[in-house]
């Protein structure tokens, strides 16, 4: 075995979704400073592995660990490390993108406004902080949400479809992101169904039908 | 068999039961009724799994899928 | 000893068993029913106060009893699936329902008839059949949720817990109904209690009871077979069961 | 410099209620539904006092069920659909706090609000100003229990499409032994009896069901979550 145990390693996971056998047998080992782009046509479970592999989901058969241990037993360690974003952006539409921000990330660690203001700079959306998140467009709901997956600080980031109604400015942004996020030492799982472009630097998983 | 209801003797009164036949019968008509749906539901119940897994087997026959992943090995292109 | 528990999670075992005893359940529960109803109709003295209407006992007490003991039975298959993940256990749990719920309409259609003669109306809010009928309510709400999910799996979990937390309040339902039935009517109605029975009165109560339980035994087992189909589709075991 | 638990309990409870008073008319809903309710019935039965005053406090006690029950539906389904509940169970503090906190913020918002607009429609209905310390405090105490049964309803129902109808069917058959001390309790009082059993019984079943309903509630959300 290698000398550091894995950020993440999926063994075998099956999953059925009433007579669907949606994953069949998935196997995916990871380790800090990688990215990951799960891909395949739609239906054939990328959102179920991920879902799987943040917990969300127990997987009838396999198992997933979380740097050597399965990540039921050590559960909240492994969820203050990750950050996971839904296809949704999840933001409550009543709440200012900065409250979004701040009762999200405040559960998961101390975090000032001005902090939270500084991710959403960098994200390119500090001008709407105050708006209530309904009157924002897809593409800004989108990039908050990568603002909260930026202020979470988590080493493992899950992100599900996050080019989606991201403009040519928005895509440049998190592909740097996420390059930056590799060069600091931190892995990203990647679902997306188009092309990235990465370069060499993304491992890639294909799911087919 | 105990004090032995007199009405084996008088016969017909056994089915009027004491002038209570109208609460009597119904109920054990009743019964009679639940016990039964019971068993036709339950072996009901039984043939249609029967014949839906029968159909899922054959469907299975059919298409056998191969396996749906492809797992890249860890070392193409990742960092060590 | 831990072997025939863990053999009770593999499907096609619990298939193969429940298909063998269907047959001999069947069989006795007609044994002890046929005798229950003959010795309780035709040989069982009449009741001093209530006549012969007494004899509505021999099918109101087992359903009542039955309908409370399937409960139970589903709800304790329902804490084995749900904390050791045994598959079987919702089969179980998704057989016993309907079964229990049948027999609950049961109980409360003798118990109303058998209050006709007693209380002049066929419904006056008696402690025991109110609860009865909270049973069915519970029942019911059971086997709604778990048909209402598509995913069979995630409304066998979903009716499991619903389960759990009805068993749990089913004996402060049927206290506090007694508390409120106390509270307004007061003890002046005859209660609805079973006659003070002599010998010969008890047998063919005990064998009517002894054999619905029986029979509950005998449908669970045919119930079971059709459930545990329905969740092993997939498993080659299956092609085999059903040439049988 | 991990959050611990109280503080994520006060975060999740001040989330709730700003969102709620941010709808305020989602707020008076319930209520008027319970006045609604409860004017229902003098129309229905007579409008003798006397003859209300026995009425009164069943009619006060099934229209506060019905009306806190109509809100339940909101409690996870909302968070649900536009996928911030995903973000809450993943955010390493475990449901059961966030359940607690939410349901909480739930009760404050709907059942104390019942319990504060009783003495209006205790009035209406007759029922004498002397009782109305006990009224609010088994008032309190049932729609607190009520909360966490509907708590438990509203997890195993939240992914389901017409899922309220089912909440109650749900729901309802849990919450009689709540509204027979309840109702009860508010009887004996009006009729100067002490009503300390009734009370008693429903302080015990409030204790009982807020201690195990947080978990059957987290296993529920657990289920429909997956």
């Amino acid at each position: 075995m290698n000398t550091a145990p894995d950020d993440i390693c999926v063994d075998r996971v099956h999953v059925w979704r009433g007579d669907r056998h949606v994953l069949k047998g998935v196997s995916l080992a990871m380790g800090p400073g990688q990215l990951v782009h799960v891909s395949g046509p739609n239906g054939t479970g990328k959102t179920t592995l991920l879902r799987v592999i943040c917990g969300l989901l127990r997987p009838e058969q396999g198992s997933v660990s979380w740097r050597g241990q399965p990540i039921s037993t050590v559960r909240s360690e492994y969820q203050a490390a990750l950050a996971y974003a839904s296809h949704e952006p999840a933001l409550k539409g009543d709440l200012t993108a900065l409250e979004n921000l701040r009762f999200a990330v405040g559960l998961k660690r101390r975090v000032s406004p001005g902090e939270l203001r500084a991710s959403l700079e960098q994200t390119g959306v500090a001008a709407c902080a105050d708006l209530p998140a309904r009157v924002l467009s897809a593409g800004q709901r989108r990039r908050v949400a990568m603002a909260r997956v930026l202020a979470m600080n988590a080493p493992l980031w899950l992100l599900d479809e996050p080019f989606t109604n991201l403009d040519a400015a928005g895509t440049g942004l998190l592909t740097s992101l996420l390059q930056s996020h590799a060069q600091g030492g931190g892995s990203a799982l990647v679902v997306a169904h188009q092309e990235l472009a990465m370069g060499r630097d993304m491992r890639r998983l294909e799911l087919t039908a | 068999m105990g004090g032995g209801g007199n009405q084996i003797v008088t016969g017909t009164g056994f089915w009027s039961m004491g002038g209570y036949a109208r609460y009597v019968w119904p109920c054990f008509a009743f019964a009679g009724m639940i016990l039964g749906w019971n068993l036709w539901s339950a072996r009901r119940y039984r043939v249609a799994a029967q014949l839906r897994a029968r159909r899922a087997l054959e469907a299975a026959e059919t298409d056998r899928a191969a396996p749906t992943v492809v797992t890249i090995p860890r070392t193409a292109g990742g960092k060590a | 000893m831990w072997t025939w528990f863990y053999k009770l999670a593999s499907p096609p075992y619990v298939y193969g068993t429940a298909a063998a005893l269907a047959p001999w359940f069947l069989g006795l529960a007609a044994i002890a029913i046929g005798y229950g109803v003959v010795d309780g109709l035709v040989f069982a003295p009449p009741d001093y106060q209530q006549g012969d209407a007494f004899r509505i006992i021999y099918v109101h007490v087992p359903s009542a009893w039955l309908s409370l003991f399937a409960y139970v039975s589903m709800a304790v298959a329902a804490a084995i699936a749900l904390i050791w993940r045994i598959k079987m256990g919702h089969a179980v749990a998704a057989a016993s329902a309907p079964i229990g719920a049948s027999f609950t309409l049961l109980a409360l259609a003798t118990g109303s008839l058998w209050g006709r003669p007693m209380w002049g109306t066929f419904w006056a809010w008696d402690p025991r059949l109110t609860s009865e009928l909270i049973l069915l309510f519970l029942y019911v709400g059971v086997m709604s949720l778990r048909s209402a999910f598509e995913d069979p799996a995630r409304g066998d979990r979903a009716a499991a817990l619903l389960a759990l937390v009805g068993v749990v309040n089913v004996p402060i339902i049927h206290f506090s109904v007694v508390w409120w039935n106390s509270l307004h009517q007061g003890a002046t109605v005859a209660k609805f209690g079973k006659p003070t029975m002599a010998a010969s009165m008890l047998w063919p109560l005990l064998s009517m009871a002894l054999g619905f339980m029986l029979f509950y035994g005998a449908v669970l087992c045919m119930r079971l077979q059709g459930e545990v189909l329905n969740r092993e589709r997939q498993a080659k075991w299956v092609a085999e069961a059903i040439k049988s | 410099m991990s959050v611990g638990p109280c503080e994520a309990f006060a975060l999740v409870v001040r989330r709730e209620l700003r969102l709620s008073f941010r709808r305020p008319d989602q707020l008076l809903q319930p209520l008027v539904f319970f006045l609604i309710v409860t004017t229902l019935f003098p129309l229905g039965l007579s409008l003798q006092l006397s003859l209300l005053r026995d009425m009164a406090p069943g009619v006060l006690w099934v229209a506060a069920l019905l009306s806190s029950l109509l809100s339940l539906d909101s409690l996870f389904k909302s968070d649900a659909d536009d996928g911030t509940l995903e973000q809450l169970a993943l955010c390493g503090q475990g449901l059961t706090v966030i359940v607690v906190a939410k349901t909480f913020a739930h009760w404050l918002v709907t059942g104390l609000a019942l319990v504060l607009v009783s003495p209006v429609v205790g009035t209406a209905l007759g029922i004498p100003g002397s009782v109305f310390a006990t009224m609010m405090l088994s008032l309190g105490l049932g729609t607190l229990t009520l909360s966490w049964l509907g708590a438990i309803g509203a997890g195993l129902t939240v992914g389901l499409k017409r899922g309220n109808v089912l909440l109650s069917l749900i729901v309802l058959p849990l919450a009689m032994p709540l509204l027979i001390f309840g109702a009860g309790a508010t009887d004996r009082a009006i009729s100067g009896v002490s009503a300390a059993g009734a009370l008693y019984f429903l302080a015990a079943l409030c204790v009982f069901t807020c201690t195990l309903a947080p978990f059957a509630a987290t296993a529920a959300l657990h289920i429909t979550l997956e």
